[in-house]
């Protein structure tokens, strides 16, 4: 095997520029491929970083009564939250109701959080203010959709937990800019405290986003949600966004492959007297298939090198720097920021370079076989067509 | 001259075989690629037109300023002379109607009584009633999780999981509540006869598809529609068309101020399509850029070799009194032949494939964990035959070839006749 | 969406007016003596209306007519007469649960517990607007804050507050004539202050020897548009209502 | 151990398919080869020199008849046996060189002894010395392509006798030099003979070659005419 890689190497630095053309395709494509899943995984990575960042946190707890998919209810799905260190949590208190931006009534989901809260990303520090009118925040979506713009004054109204009509004019103290939709399409976040004594709901919470220190154990009262469960629905549709992709790189790892093929073929033909040489030298057969399947397979693994020497530098300014995703796609019910940071981790390098020699390896084989059947005498020759 | 080389591509399996076959595979993946590439990325399109923008929408403009809350009561009126107009105007297109609604939905125990409710979307489409080509554009039967598509009056799908809530099989019936056009009490009673998948979990939690007469007559929509969509002929997107269409549409209405009046929006300016579409365009003509390139490096490639191959072959007929020009001539005129036939057949391999992609799609669920087929997220690969992929493959597969051959063909006449012969020899 | 909002507000009224049965005499200013007078005034131990509502849309308006029969405070039921499309839908409200029928589907729908609870098909009213049947002089402690001219009439002004929990509007205001004892305008605030919504009453004639408001507009403060009236055809009060009308089976009838 | 026989062949038949029926190469053959000989097979084209040569090298088996090559049986011989009698026992020195091009000519010499998985630095020591058997040593590093015609065939004997093999297989070795290179391979070779008593067997029509020759074999047709043993000469080595 030693000798047989030795002599491919030498074989292939020795044919210049032929070599270098196949090398060049097979590493462009594996760069194409490996970035092509790097800005998926990169995607994801990020999907779930922001919605981590700025919904799940490490995990809800939703009030035994309060079902996230049942708007029927918050009502009366809320409750005292039994946690000795409420440091590690953020208490949510849900209420539906409606805003009347310019006279046009919209249902939404009014939402208290601690102003001080440092789980969650939201900006609640707007939350925080010395006027008579309550700030709130909203994200870019609902803006959108509601036309209301930061420093506007909108009416809001609710029922009370005793079912009595109240209505206040907030002040929209900032429209955030986040990727995750569900913390935005339909909703708007009120500061906790003032909150839950309009609605006359006290020390009442409808769910809490814990953090890493929190203690998970049991809560009588609370469903436990985990970071992982939360993500679940999120991965599905990157999954099915990779597996279309995959296609693509199937076609383009054929192109290369072809390239590869194509020259095995040909350079097995012009080659003959080569194998015949090897042969009368005293090589089995065998010697010389795996001596060319080795010169094929190393192909990709200079393409690897050549790879790795462009895209080290190139994947990394890209992983720093993102790409930017145009404003539109954003409006799909996906998280997904207007600058994507591609992740290149080593398990995707190392399965893509197993992919591409296996592959260029199998793809050199094939051609090779061939030489197992030539007559050696013919092959001295150059006679064999 | 090309009869004679032609004979000698066929009767000569080394000249041409394996370069058509090279040729042919590699012309065939640049055609799949393209395709693939142009379907994927017209993917969103596309499902944005089925679902949501149609290639055109006809609403009134009070009913697009306040789109997002699905105002019935703005829909457009007198529908019926309104579809006509169109569908003489424009009989290619495809118009249809479909209205979106809110509602309650109740079940019912053996007393009479209510066993469970919950509220629902509803989702309207010319299921029985129309010509048949919506069901069709939307693949309803195929996230069907259990049951057929509606056949009859106040026949419904539901989602899944909210049939599961509710505790409901199929046949089973269900009491709707709601509020007509009018802002007035909608009242119905549907029987289910399938459970409908979405993939997407706001929609399989409380989600009901039922045909657009119905809609119409338990909302009070009697020749009223929220939507018209208009489809382009083989629902094959056209943008320069589907404004064509829609400018030409509105200009008729130019001089109405009534709030109420019909508008006709392009997909492209529905939502954010617009910039959408701009992007996908450039990442598609950049992807093939890339994909050409290294094709046409691949196929040059062979070109080379299929010229130092014959160097022998070129001795002989030096030898036999040729010019180098001719030789040099003839043997890029076989490179032409052999780059058409390559062409020709790799195009026709990749169309097909591409169109059969088209057409039934691929099946990529079992690439994706605990995805099932499903309305809104599509597990099947769809790809789209243009136009171009009909002639795209001859960049790498005519030129890049012919292109190579005759590079390599320069050695003909930078060698000396004489070690020619002296190869003739060897 | 706006459907039940204002066959809600329809019964709201008749519960409305047939509040405080028992007047009693006291000092003329006293704002509970007012409140008394204008229940006297407008309610009795049942009643049966036959009113007409416009509902004005974006687009066009549309007139229901209907006819209701109450029976104190708990049960009433009503049918509607017009447009064609409505005609013949029932709804029966009893305690706390509420049932709506439908002649072309045959069918009841019941809505009670939580849902009675929830905005109606994302409106901003829930069902169980339509449950709340305490008098005001239960739910409302009241004050005279002042003398208006309305519409060329002289009133008292009434500030109502809520003394109960659970009550839609925490806060009333109520203009009452001071000759008729019937209000001629009214304004309802949430707990914050805000108004919420006016009503104005008008074409006060004689019914039965009691002053009625035949027109009503109602007018949510918080959103643009024309309002909703009512029209009184005919109203007749301690007619005698059969108790079957106050079951079940009358929805099927 | 000069009359140690190391190749004995009997009643050798070689028939190639040649389109419907057989072409007969060689018909009938019985040689027997002493180790240390310098013989050599000459006839006009298509006489079956090659092939001859070419069985005895374990590249071709016979049709029919036996040959036996340093106690090897070549009809019987799995590839393997073959190319391990080849690799050890046998070098080939051809025509047309059949250097391997992208190789220097340290390297090709070398190839022959990387199969035998012979150290590296034994390998350079024993290339270096075959180098300077054929005058390259000066040479080793440079690439094969950029050798004249003489030093390209000197290459193909270093790398022939670099494994000091027993025979030494020479097919038309001299027919692409002039007479002036022909004559100072034919001479390096003859004394390799007789310094290492390495077996050369030749296949020739050049007169030139024949002249060094010890023995010589005339086919005709494929059939043995004349197997002529020469007198020692003597050359100015």
């Amino acid at each position: 095997m030693k000798l047989a890689i030795q002599l491919a190497y030498r074989n292939l630095m020795g044919a210049g520029l032929k070599t270098w053309l196949n090398v060049g395709i097979l590493a462009f494509t594996f760069l194409l491929i490996v970035f092509y899943n790097g800005f998926m995984d990169g995607w994801n990575a990020q999907a779930m970083r922001d919605s981590v960042a700025y919904e799940f946190g490490e995990g809800h707890y939703y009030h035994k009564d309060y079902d996230p998919k049942d708007p029927f209810s918050i009502k009366d799905g809320h409750g005292i939250i039994q946690v000795d260190n409420l440091t590690n949590v953020v208490p949510i208190l849900i209420r539906q109701g409606s805003v009347y931006p310019d006279g046009r009534m919209m249902p939404v989901l009014l939402k208290g959080i601690p102003a001080k809260q440092s789980i969650l990303d939201l900006p609640t520090s707007y939350l925080q203010s010395d006027e008579e009118t309550i700030p709130a925040i909203i994200g870019k979506r609902f803006a959108k959709a509601s036309r209301i713009q930061e420093g506007d004054d909108v009416t809001i109204r609710w029922r009370d937990q005793n079912g009595s009509f109240d209505a206040v004019t907030i002040h929209i103290a900032k429209v955030f800019d986040c990727d995750v939709p569900t913390v935005d399409a339909g909703q708007i976040w009120l500061p906790l405290y003032p909150f839950r004594s309009l609605t006359g709901l006290d020390y009442q919470s409808s769910m809490f986003v814990i953090n890493k220190e929190f203690d998970r154990e049991q809560y009588p009262d609370w469903n436990y949600k985990s970071q992982e469960e939360l993500l679940k629905p999120l991965k599905m549709v990157v999954d099915s966004k990779k597996a279309g992709g995959s296609i693509m790189y199937v076609l383009l790892l054929g192109i290369a492959l072809l390239a590869i093929f194509d020259t095995q073929v040909l350079s097995i033909f012009r080659r003959q007297k080569e194998i015949g040489t090897y042969v009368s030298l005293g090589m089995t057969r065998s010697q010389v298939v795996k001596l060319f399947t080795v010169e094929g397979a190393m192909y990709s693994i200079m393409a690897v090198i050549a790879a790795i020497i462009v895209g080290v530098p190139l994947f990394y300014l890209i992983s720093q720097s993102g790409i930017t995703i145009p404003q539109s796609s954003q409006t799909t019910s996906l998280s997904i920021s207007e600058v994507v940071y591609p992740k290149f981790t080593l398990s995707l390098i190392a399965t893509m370079i197993l992919l591409v020699v296996l592959a260029a390896t199998m793809v050199s084989y094939l051609p090779s076989r061939k030489i197992a059947k030539m007559d050696p005498v013919q092959a001295l020759k150059g006679k064999i067509q | 001259m090309i009869a004679f080389l032609l004979k000698g591509i066929l009767r000569d399996r080394n000249r041409s075989l394996l370069p058509i076959i090279i040729v042919a595979i590699g012309v065939m993946l640049t055609v799949m690629l393209t395709g693939y590439i142009k379907g994927i990325l017209g993917d969103v399109v596309r499902q944005s037109a089925r679902f949501e923008t149609g290639h055109m929408k006809v609403v009134t403009q009070a009913y697009f300023d306040n789109m997002a809350q699905l105002p019935n009561d703005l829909a457009l009126d007198e529908v019926a002379a309104l579809s006509q107009n169109l569908s003489e105007h424009y009989p290619d297109v495809d118009w249809v109607q479909r209205i979106k609604f809110g509602g309650l939905i109740d079940v019912l125990d053996d007393q009479g009584n209510s066993r469970g409710q919950g509220p629902v979307a509803g989702l309207s489409f010319e299921l029985y009633s129309g010509a048949g080509s919506e069901p069709k554009r939307l693949e309803l039967s195929n996230s069907l999780v259990e049951g057929v598509l509606p056949q009859a009056s106040n026949e419904i799908l539901m989602s899944y999981k909210f049939a599961d809530k509710l505790d409901l099989a199929l046949g089973d019936e269900v009491s709707y509540l709601g509020s007509t056009m009018n802002e007035s009490m909608a009242f119905s009673i549907f029987k289910i006869v399938g459970f409908i998948r979405f993939g997407v979990p706001q929609m399989d939690e409380g989600t009901i598809i039922c045909d657009v007469e119905d809609a119409k007559v338990i909302l009070d929509m009697d020749d009223a529609s929220s939507e018209i969509l208009g489809f382009l002929p083989k629902d094959r997107y056209d943008k320069k068309r589907s404004y064509e269409i829609a400018d030409q549409f509105n200009v008729s209405y130019q001089e109405t101020d009534d709030e109420f009046k019909p508008i006709m929006l392009p997909l492209a300016e529905q939502g954010e399509l617009k910039s959408l579409i701009a992007s996908a365009e450039n990442m598609s003509f950049i992807m093939m850029a890339i994909f050409l390139f290294a094709m046409s490096i691949v196929l040059w490639n062979t070109g080379l070799l299929a010229g130092l191959r014959r160097y022998k072959e070129f001795g002989i007929r030096l030898a036999l009194g040729e010019s180098k020009g001719h030789i040099y001539r003839s043997f890029t005129l076989e490179a032409v032949m052999v780059g058409i036939i390559g062409t020709v057949i790799g195009t026709l391999i990749g169309v097909s494939f591409i169109w059969y992609l088209q057409v039934y799609g691929l099946d990529i669920s079992g690439m994706m964990e605990q995805v099932e087929s499903s309305l809104m997220l599509p597990t099947r690969l769809t790809a789209q035959v243009t136009p171009e992929l009909f002639f795209i493959g001859f960049i790498p597969g005519l030129f890049a070839m012919v292109l190579g051959n005759m590079l390599s063909g320069i050695g003909i006449y930078k060698r000396e006749t004489a070690s020619l012969f002296k190869e003739l020899e060897a | 969406m706006n459907t039940l909002y204002f066959r809600i507000l329809l019964i709201g009224i008749a519960i409305y007016f047939q509040q405080g049965i028992d007047a009693q005499t006291t000092t003329a200013m006293d704002p509970v003596y007012i409140l008394e007078q204008v229940d006297a005034n407008m309610s009795a131990k049942n009643r049966i209306i036959h009113a007409k509502m416009t509902v004005h849309g974006r687009r066009k308006s549309r007139t229901i007519e209907s006819k209701s029969y109450s029976v104190g405070r708990l049960k009433s039921y009503s049918e509607y007469l017009a447009p064609a499309r409505e005609k013949g839908t029932k709804m029966l409200k009893l305690d706390n649960r509420l049932w709506i029928y439908a002649p072309s589907t045959d069918r009841t729908i019941q809505l009670s517990g939580h849902m009675l609870r929830q905005s109606v098909l994302g409106s901003d009213l829930s069902y169980e607007d339509m449950m709340e049947d305490r008098s005001l002089l239960e739910l409302y402690d009241a004050k005279l804050i002042g003398e208006e001219t309305v519409n060329g009439r002289e009133t008292w002004v009434l500030e109502l507050r809520a003394k109960v929990d659970g009550v839609s509007y925490t806060k009333r205001k109520s203009w009452i004539d001071q000759e008729r004892f019937v209000p001629l305008k009214e304004e309802l605030y949430a707990k914050s202050g805000q108004l919420l919504k006016m009503i104005e009453l008008s074409e006060v004639s004689r019914v039965d020897g009691r002053w009625f408001p035949q027109k009503m507009v109602y007018k949510d403060m918080l959103k643009k548009g024309k309002g909703t009236e009512f029209y009184i055809v005919s109203i007749q009060f301690n007619a005698s209502i059969p108790d079957h009308y106050f079951t079940k089976a009358i929805l099927k009838s | 151990m000069k009359n140690e026989t190391i190749i004995t062949i009997k009643n050798l038949v070689k028939r190639y398919p040649e389109g419907d029926t057989e072409f007969t190469a060689l018909q009938d053959i019985n040689l027997e080869f002493c180790r240390g000989e310098f013989a050599g097979v000459v006839g006009p084209s298509g006489s079956g020199k090659t092939t001859l040569l070419n069985i005895i090298g374990s590249l071709d088996s016979p049709t029919a008849g036996s040959v036996h090559v340093l106690g090897h049986e070549i009809g019987s011989l799995s590839h393997r046996e073959s190319a391990a009698l080849r690799n050890k026992d046998i070098g080939f020195i051809f025509q047309v060189y059949n250097l391997l091009p992208v190789y220097t000519v340290f390297e090709n010499v070398e190839f022959a002894l990387m199969l035998q998985k012979i150290k590296a630095s034994e390998r350079k020591k024993a290339v270096m010395q075959a180098l300077e058997w054929v005058g390259l040593a000066d040479k080793h590093k440079k690439k094969v392509t950029k050798l004249s015609g003489g030093e390209g065939q000197r290459v193909a004997i270093a790398r022939a006798m670099v494994k000091r093999p027993a025979l030494v297989i020479a097919d038309e070795p001299t027919a692409n030099l002039d007479a002036a290179n022909a004559h100072a391979i034919l001479k390096m070779m003859k004394k390799l003979n007789t310094e290492l008593n390495t077996t050369f067997l030749f296949s020739t029509h050049d007169e030139k070659v024949m002249t060094y020759l010890d023995r010589i074999i005339h086919l005709e047709d494929g059939k043995l005419i004349k197997d002529d043993i020469q007198s020692p000469k003597e050359y100015s080595l």
